[in-house]
């Protein structure tokens, strides 16, 4: 059994939800999302055999790129997030009529495919094909079955494409660059380069730019708020629950082992990024007036929590970071989908005009409060494994990073809790909402129960990461 | 036999000919009437065609003469094609004034 | 050679057609001829030979590069047919003037003296003159075909007076004996300013900046199957052409001549792209598209030892997504007096197999993945690194990113917009050749070496 | 100063002025026939090289055929008259621009460049006798020779192209 | 057998949680609200037969269940302690804890909430044990935020008042601040020990030579600032008072009795590491006896009931802060018990006093409920004597050995905890007179419904008015049955036996008689005097600073809030958009260029010729003339 099994389902998933026709595209979708699922899983226990489940051909000669899978526990970790969220994000779906049903569905699984070739890649140039690719269906969800007036969404989903764009191209040349030393796009092959510190910097900022838009860390977040608002419900999800990682995972995966120099030399340039991040995208949260921007912001500023924690280069820099990574997909997959039920009820997403919502809706209320807490971190939840072990590395760099970071617990409560107050709680709403049916409730139950299982019992997947990233801080830490 | 340069020399020859082709230039450049335009194309191509005899006469070589022989038939062929043009152009606009098309811009 | 004279006579074939009054066979018979001829094509690949005291040297290079002229021009006939509907009278003049400039084309990469050369390259040119004016009633292609003909000649002047000058150096005509004697001897100046000469001119054919005026408007102006012919084939004719010439003549381009042919590829990546921004006319902003390609195509002459091959790749790429775009405009824009891109509006809905595809080619164009553009652009800047140049390739990456904004102005327009008229009539042809031109450009997406390593 | 470079100069000044005055002159007609001169004179240059074919050719195709087709073209359109505005200031500073600098630049390149040193070579072989030339333009030159049929074919198609009238049909 | 018992210790009022979550309405109120007590009832016997095994073994029990974090040089796992401390705390958690829920089934039946209410207590009882008995710093965390969020839940359980929800919100993000701290705590533990079990790391402290002492007292104080941040300490204790928007049984179980104490919990479990900073205790010292002054000033002109002994509630904490910068835990502890017997039982009468009122709290509105509610002013009038320090009640012991404490380390420390208790003891005779004495001064028709409350809210009455009364006996100065019981914990067993001699009497007498001035000053001005606070607005002076808190909360809402508020406007509109411009800007140029370009393009051919010949005259130039 190889991993590129997992590729194939998700593009056949894409071709036959798109001839399925629109009646039956979201089930079909639904079928190959979950489908894709249980591949993922059947793969995970392969990997925790000890199989080799990875996969490498010869693809070009000249040059030499390589059609190669690696499946370590990272990748592994990351391809069922991307695995997990993607029948949840299509089950959301199920709510709200699309036209062209077909290609919207065949989209999510393209670009589902597309991101999950970006984790497993192994290859330089076919990584970089993954990462480009998932752009594609994203911006036409974004731009079809976006929201708001068309000429808006137009330039920010057209800002969006090339700004992230923008930033890719110079990891591209640096892929080249590489290339050139040695010969072969395999990342082994660059792991083991020898660069001098000069090469090192440039690589790991043109890295560092393509990551940085995409992720996105202060001031390159610019496109995110505005996408995110335009975006449809399905759209924010897949850029914020697994889109981002993609720039976070990436870090780690590449931009640190390649250009380790650089990352030590720099490491405090780019932890204070990514730590203003923490504090600016949590002020900006707080006084948002449109729902999807306020989490917009709060996304900015987890992400750059994690940012700034995957470049500690220490073990538990980087394993608090994946942990969080894959806590923060969930929970905001959640909050954007409570966004979208409460969309489809008051046709607005102004948070003004919300409120009094908790008195006719509990359970509604209920699980958006466990969303919300899941996001401010409480413990119990998946997301403080993942916070608390970024803020401690950040502690091991210097206490104040740790404690600037942290402000994230003081304003991630503020903002998140204001925003809650605003728009659950106080007198009863006079327009009726009606409480959450049981294929939303399902939905909200499942991401639930995951963020709280795993807060309580992560154990199974800090051991399924620990090695691989052990691994990655070897070569790190390698002498050239 | 003498060479004949000799006596002149192939640098004449080749600023005859670049003072030539020079004015072909600049005709093309300095008048409106496409036909004038179009002889100054042909002084151009005489230029060329001139240097190549010499080169042919410097070199004591015949291939120089016979690619003169092509470069008169491409001078026929495109006076050909294009004086076609220009009195479809004049069938339109009733002027052959390049001035006048500016049409295309932008 | 043998190809050479396949194409020559399937063109006389033509003519003899209209003679015998069969027009509607015209096109399907080309067609199959020129498959045909592909087929003769494909299998002189492997023999390499010169044919009558070096006039024409059939090698790797020039097959490659002639099998995908040949594709390109069956590609162009099968549109003429949809085109050429109204004009029966003309329709063998039209299929055998391209079928002569293919054979021009195939003349032009497989040249083995100066004077096929210059002959091949003619051919070229008074084709297209004639079919960028041969909508005569048109004031449009008329002008077209003017400014076409007019600095068109006038470059010829400079390629000619570019080989004179070589011939002045060199006593000889004869590519294989110049190259010989650019190696040994102490050379006049007259060679090289007569290379220079020579490469201005192709320039211009290729439409580098600055001599790429004439392109926007010729495009434009021209009837929207010879912009194709142009944008596409011509293009890549022209530079396949100057790759060879350069290759074959002179082994190692000199180090100020690279800085040359880089600043001309800079120059003409930014002003193709940043002037393409801001065009409404669709055949427009892929002139200057175009321009901004010759820019990065200028790239493989900074190693022409080793860049025939991703040349090759990267023309073929550029070419395929041209067609397909084309025959997309094509079908757009059939009953519309212009080109502009409101004739887009909406067509991701009332078609949106068409476009589909038009967004695949653009998207090829503009180098995403994929698509073969990105590859064959990867493969570029590879090779410019390589030789050295990595400004060169960043300014390439930068024009890379200022070309999604016009490709996604005209995708924008085809899914955002409202329709603005119901379009009808489902050609087949167009179809046909909108689809297999996609799916060959994908398919040397996904397995590159295929073309990659024909010429290594 | 041998009588050869004497007749040199003459014919050089012949061809410079004429070639100038066939695009300073405002009627068309003029400059045909200043071109005309021209060519003669260039075909004067031929004999002076001993090329006796190419110049006889020279005046045959360039004097008899091509300025004829230019004559024809003007009377056609009846374009003998001098109503030619002058192009604007800047176009003619440009023109008089381009003219000095390419004639600066290219006849700088060629005096900087190495003088020829030494006797040209001769040897003596006939190479431009109408006999060698058929000889050579026939055999080697043979593809070539085919092909600029191939040329002339393409112009032929072309212009009856561009003239030929629809017949509509149905 | 212990593990399992543990575990439903803990898991019992989670269980009673879930069900009344998912079955709470269906059942009805008085079900829901006897399962959710009866959960508790349950935790309280396992307390106690823990209480009974630790008695007689003296062995700690340590359960762990799984691993939870890992950490690069350690493990956190899940797991739990149960000491001589974690039983103690566990016992009057648990204890106060099934009161107030049976007060609770009388005091809320009226709220069609009710199940949700039960499920908050219950979940808040939950998370107060794991709190205490965790075996871990990030156990504690968890229970630690975990009652943060049950205070914030319970606050604003009445959500459709915004002003209880910013109250709530307010709790919780001050909450936060010192749970940054403690994290920050936590982290600096972490990595200088590489363990935050406690074990561990009283052996590692123990069993360490070279240690780093600027760390250490770092990371203490950032323990400390997360003690203040739950216990309600300078600067860090104006939700404390806004609490008081939640039922008033809440405010008994949460803001008095239990999680407040959560700060004393902490400092006293890790006292070996607080043994080691003696900077961060006596800031510790100070800002404990500064609170109580500054809580005690303020509550002396409150008149809102709850707000009185809310501040009472800061200013009594504060002391224990006092008890512990001394060093002095075991006193801190007891103090703390007493504190939760009668302020529990004050909250409680107050909350019976209110709801007899329906919902009124303001004590100008109230006065002479003694006759009327014989009971519950009985029970009150007790723990008032405990609080103030009127001997034999508990408050007596438990007060006067902090002052005894403070007397021994610094006199000025012991003169303002003493002016605190003098102040106490007024305010609270001022309550008491107020509510109690005189005449009704409410509405007719609240007078008309006046009456006593039912047993399910007497019966927690009378329970925890005994135990204000017999706490002190716990430890007796003379013989201190909690210091023994304590022992274990402390490394520095040995303070010397308090001989007791004739300074300690005296200071004993001194601080009665404080007492008793304060119930005297109260008794002139408002019995003898009959005064009653005036109407806000008529309030001047230094009352109406005192009135209004120190303006603290003002202060507080200009200097951080505003500006933060100020800040993410700013960002909002002006960096935001300037760095979005910035993006869009480099499009835009680009574009315009593009745009202006175009008329280089002029249809021209002369011109595009001539641009031909200028690019074959540079190119010519730069090959072969520049070189």
């Amino acid at each position: 059994m190889n991993v590129s099994l997992i590729l194939i389902i998700l593009l056949v998933g894409a071709f036959a939800t798109y001839i399925a026709g629109d009646k039956l595209a979201s089930k079909v979708a639904l079928f190959f999302g979950i489908s894709a699922l249980g591949c993922s899983i059947v793969l995970l226990n392969h990997f925790n055999m000890g199989e080799n489940i990875s996969f490498l051909c010869q693809w070009i000669n000249q040059p030499n790129v390589s059609f190669a899978l690696k499946a370590d526990g990272l990748a592994i970790a990351m391809l069922l997030l991307t695995t997990a969220l993607t029948p949840i994000i299509i089950y959301t779906s199920f709510g709200t009529e699309y036209k062209n049903s077909k290609a919207f569905y065949s989209l999510i699984l393209f670009m589902s495919f597309a991101m999950v070739g970006t984790f497993l890649a192994a290859d330089g140039i076919l990584y970089y094909i993954f990462w480009e690719l998932s752009l594609i269906p994203i911006y036409f969800i974004a731009l079809i079955w976006g929201n708001g007036d068309a000429e808006e969404r137009k330039k920010a989903v057209v800002k969006f494409f090339i700004y992230t764009l923008a930033g890719s191209l110079f990891m591209l040349i640096a892929f080249i660059y590489l290339y050139q030393q040695a010969g072969s796009f395999l990342i082994e092959d660059l792991y083991k380069l020898n660069l001098s510190a000069t090469e090192q910097l440039w690589i790991f900022l043109a890295f560092f730019l393509a990551y940085a838009i995409k992720i996105p860390i202060i001031p390159f977040h610019t496109w995110q708020a505005n996408v995110y608002q335009k975006a449809p419900a399905v759209g924010t999800m897949l850029l914020s629950g697994i889109m981002l990682k993609m720039g976070l995972y990436s870090i780690i995966r590449w931009q640190l082992p390649i250009a380790p120099l650089a990352a030590k030399e720099y490491m405090y340039i780019f932890i204070s990024l990514g730590v203003a991040g923490v504090i600016y995208g949590s002020i900006v949260a707080l006084r948002q007036k449109d729902l999807k921007k306020l989490l917009a912001y709060s996304s900015l500023a987890h992400v750059g929590l994690i940012a700034a924690g995957t470049y500690t280069l220490t073990i538990d820099g980087l394993r608090g970071a994946v942990l969080q990574m894959i806590a923060h997909g969930f929970v905001v997959v959640g909050l954007f989908f409570i966004s979208e039920i409460i969309f489809r009820r008051y046709e607005t997403r102004t948070i003004a005009e919300m409120g009094g919502i908790r008195t006719q809706s509990p359970k509604f209320a209920s699980m958006f409060l466990l969303l919300v807490l899941a996001s401010v971190a409480l413990p119990t939840t998946f997301n403080f494994v993942g916070e608390f072990t970024v803020l401690y590395s950040l502690s091991q760099i210097n206490v104040w990073f740790a404690f600037l970071g942290g402000t994230t617990i003081i304003l991630g409560a503020y903002y998140m809790l204001k925003m809650y107050q605003q728009v659950m709680l106080g007198e009863t709403n006079t327009k009726v909402f009606a409480d959450v049916n049981f294929k939303e409730g399902f939905a909200l139950v499942l991401i639930i129960g995951v963020l709280f299982f795993f807060g309580m019992y992560p154990k199974p997947i800090t051991d399924l990461i620990t090695p691989s990233l052990e691994e990655i801080l070897t070569q790190i830490n390698r002498i050239n | 036999m003498n060479n004949i340069l000799n006596e002149i020399g192939i640098e004449n020859y080749i600023f005859l000919s670049v003072i030539l082709f020079s004015i072909g230039v600049f005709g093309v450049l300095y008048r409106r009437n496409a036909i004038i335009v179009f002889m100054s194309i042909e002084i151009m191509l005489n230029a060329v065609n001139l240097l190549f005899v010499a080169f042919s006469t410097y070199h004591q070589d015949a291939q120089g003469q016979i690619f003169v022989f092509f470069s008169m038939a491409v001078a026929a062929a495109e006076v050909a094609v294009g004086l076609a043009i220009l009195v479809s152009i004049f069938r339109n606009l009733g002027s052959i004034d390049i001035n006048n098309l500016k049409n295309l811009k932008g | 050679m043998n190809t050479l004279i396949a194409i020559i006579g399937l063109g006389v074939l033509c003519l003899l057609f209209e003679i015998f009054e069969l027009r509607k066979a015209i096109v399907p018979i080309t067609i199959i001829g020129l498959l045909a001829v592909l087929g003769l094509n494909i299998s002189e690949f492997n023999s390499p030979q010169s044919y009558y005291n070096n006039m024409i040297i059939v090698s790797k290079f020039s097959t490659a590069f002639s099998g995908l002229f040949i594709i390109l021009t069956v590609f162009l006939v099968a549109l003429s047919h949809k085109v050429y509907e109204n004009h029966q009278t003309k329709i063998s003049d039209y299929i055998a003037i391209k079928v002569f400039l293919l054979a021009g084309t195939v003349a032009m990469v497989s040249f083995g003296n100066l004077a096929m050369f210059f002959l091949g390259i003619e051919v070229l040119s008074i084709a297209l003159y004639i079919l960028a004016a041969s909508n005569r009633l048109s004031i449009k292609s008329n002008e077209a075909g003017l400014k076409y003909f007019l600095m068109g000649s006038f470059a010829s002047g400079i390629i000619l007076f570019g080989i004179c000058l070589i011939y002045g150096a060199m006593g000889t005509f004869d590519v294989t004996e110049i190259s010989e004697l650019s190696r040994s001897a102490e050379l006049p100046v007259w060679f090289p300013i007569g290379i220079v000469l020579v490469t201005i001119g192709m320039f211009f054919k290729i439409a580098a900046v600055p001599f790429h005026f004439w392109a926007p408007d010729v495009y434009e102006g021209s009837p929207a199957l010879t912009t194709a012919l142009m944008s596409t084939l011509a293009k890549v004719v022209a530079i396949a052409t100057l790759f060879k010439l350069l290759a074959v003549m002179n082994a190692e381009v000199s180090s100020s001549f690279q800085i040359v042919v880089v600043i001309i590829s800079m120059a003409s990546m930014t002003v193709g792209n940043i002037m393409a921004l801001r065009q409404v006319n669709v055949k427009r902003m892929l002139a200057y598209s175009g321009i901004s390609h010759a820019g990065f195509m200028l790239m493989t002459l900074l190693s022409v030892t080793n860049a025939a091959g991703s040349l090759l790749y990267y023309t073929s790429a550029y070419a395929l997504a041209g067609i397909a775009a084309f025959s997309v405009i094509l079908y757009v824009c059939k009953n519309t007096e212009n080109e502009d891109i409101t004739n887009f509006h909406g067509l991701g809905k009332t078609n949106p197999l068409l476009a589909a595809i038009l967004t695949a080619s653009l998207l090829s164009m503009a180098g995403i993945p994929i698509f073969a553009g990105f590859f064959a652009k990867m493969v570029l800047f590879n090779q410019t690194i390589q030789a050295g140049y990595i400004a060169l390739v960043i300014v390439a990456v930068v024009n890379s990113i200022i070309s999604v904004g016009y490709y996604f102005k005209l995708i924008l327009a085809m899914y955002t917009k409202e329709p603005n008229e119901a379009r009808t009539g489902t050609p087949f042809v167009i179809y046909a050749v909108a689809i297999i031109a996609i799916v060959l450009n994908i398919a040397l997406g996904l397995f590159p070496s295929l073309v990659l390593d024909l010429l290594a | 100063m041998s009588t050869i470079l004497i007749i040199f100069c003459v014919l050089a000044a012949v061809t410079v002025l004429t070639a100038f005055l066939t695009i300073f002159s405002r009627n068309p007609i003029h400059s045909a026939l200043y071109l005309v001169i021209c060519f003669f004179s260039i075909a004067g240059h031929y004999l002076l090289l001993n090329s006796q074919f190419l110049a006889v050719v020279h005046i045959i195709v360039y004097s008899g055929a091509i300025m004829i087709l230019f004559l024809f073209t003007i009377m056609l359109m009846n374009l003998n008259k001098e109503n030619e505005v002058h192009k604007p200031r800047i176009t003619r500073l440009g023109a008089i621009v381009s003219f000095c600098l390419i004639c600066l630049v290219l006849l700088t390149v060629f005096i900087n460049s190495k003088p020829i040193v030494g006797e040209y070579i001769s040897t003596g072989d006939d190479y431009q006798s109408i006999k060698v030339l058929g000889k050579v333009l026939l055999n080697e030159y043979m593809v070539p020779f085919e092909f600029a049929s191939i040329l002339l074919l393409v112009a032929m198609i072309g212009t009856v192209l561009l003239s030929k009238k629809e017949k509509t049909e149905k | 057998m212990d593990t399992s018992l543990t575990l439903l210790l803990l898991l019992a009022p989670f269980i009673g949680f879930l069900f009344n979550v998912f079955f709470g309405k269906s059942i009805g109120k008085s079900a829901s609200g006897i399962l959710g007590t009866l959960t508790v009832v349950v935790s309280f016997a396992a307390s106690v037969y823990f209480f009974m095994q630790i008695n007689q073994t003296q062995q700690p029990i340590r359960i762990s269940l799984f691993d939870w974090i890992e950490i690069s040089n350690f493990k956190v796992d899940f797991g739990f302690l149960l000491d001589q401390l974690s039983i103690l705390w566990l016992l009057f958690v648990t204890g106060i804890g099934s009161l107030i829920h049976m007060y609770s089934i009388s005091y809320m039946h009226d709220d069609e909430n009710m199940h949700k209410y039960f499920a908050y207590l219950n979940l808040f009882i939950f998370f107060m044990i794991t709190l205490v008995i965790g075996s871990n710093l990030l156990v504690l965390f968890i229970g630690w935020e975990g009652v943060g969020l049950c205070s914030y839940l319970l606050i604003g359980f009445w959500h459709k008042n915004q002003e209880f929800n910013d109250a709530a919100k307010k709790a919780f993000i001050m909450n936060r601040i010192g749970d940054l701290g403690l994290l920050i705590g936590i982290f600096i533990i972490g990595s200088l020990f590489s363990t935050l079990d406690y074990d561990t790391l009283k052996t590692a402290i123990a069993g360490a030579t070279n240690l780093n002492m600027y760390w250490i007292s770092a990371a203490a104080f950032a323990l400390f600032i997360g003690a203040c941040g739950k216990s309600a300490q300078i600067p860090l204790y104006t939700w404390l008072p806004d609490a008081m928007a939640g039922p008033t049984p809440v405010s008994a179980l949460i803001h008095a009795a239990t999680m407040v104490t959560a700060g004393i919990f902490m400092i006293t479990r890790l006292n070996y590491l607080f043994d080691l900073a003696p900077e961060v205790q006596n800031i510790i010292a100070i800002v404990g006896a500064v609170t109580s002054l500054v809580a005690a000033t303020i509550a002396l002109v409150q008149t809102d009931i709850k707000k009185v002994l809310a501040y009472s509630t800061v200013s009594q904490l504060g002391l224990m802060f006092l008890a512990l910068g001394l060093g002095a835990y075991e006193v801190a502890v007891f103090h703390v018990i007493t504190h939760a017997f009668f302020k529990a039982c004050l909250f409680l009468g107050s909350g019976s006093v209110i709801h007899a009122l329906h919902g009124e709290q303001d004590m100008r509105k109230m006065g002479g409920l003694k006759k009327v509610m014989t009971i519950t002013f009985v029970t009150f009038l007790i723990s008032s004597l405990a609080i103030s320090g009127i001997p034999p009640f508990s408050g007596f012991f438990s007060k006067d050995e902090i002052l005894m404490v403070a007397f021994e380390h610094n006199k000025i420390l012991w003169f303002i905890a003493s002016l605190a208790s003098l102040m106490t003891a007024f305010y609270m005779f001022r309550l008491l007179y107020l509510t109690f004495f005189k005449e009704f001064r409410g509405t007719a028709e609240q007078k008309s419904h006046l009456h006593e409350s039912p047993a399910l809210i007497t019966f927690p009455l009378i329970v925890l008015a005994i135990l204000a009364t017999l706490g002190g006996l716990i430890s007796l100065p003379t013989n201190s049955w909690l210091n023994e019981y304590l022992a274990p914990l402390f490394t520095k067993v040995a303070t010397e036996e308090h001989h007791f001699g004739t300074s300690e009497y005296l200071l004993m007498l001194v601080a009665v008689i404080g007492g008793l001035v304060g119930i005297g000053i109260a008794y002139a001005k408002y019995i003898k005097q009959n005064l009653v606070p005036e109407a806000d607005e008529k309030i001047t002076g230094f009352a109406k600073v005192l009135y209004n808190k120190y303006y603290v909360d003002e202060i507080y809402d200009s200097i951080f809030v505003k500006s933060i508020n100020g800040l993410s406007t700013f960002f909002r509109d002006n960096v935001e958009t300037t760095l979005s411009s910035l993006v869009f800007g480099l499009g835009k140029v680009t574009n315009e260029i593009g745009f202006q370009g175009k008329k280089l393009q002029s249809g021209s051919v002369g011109f595009y010729l001539f641009a031909f010949v200028l690019g074959i005259c540079a190119i010519i130039t730069y090959l072969f003339l520049a070189q």
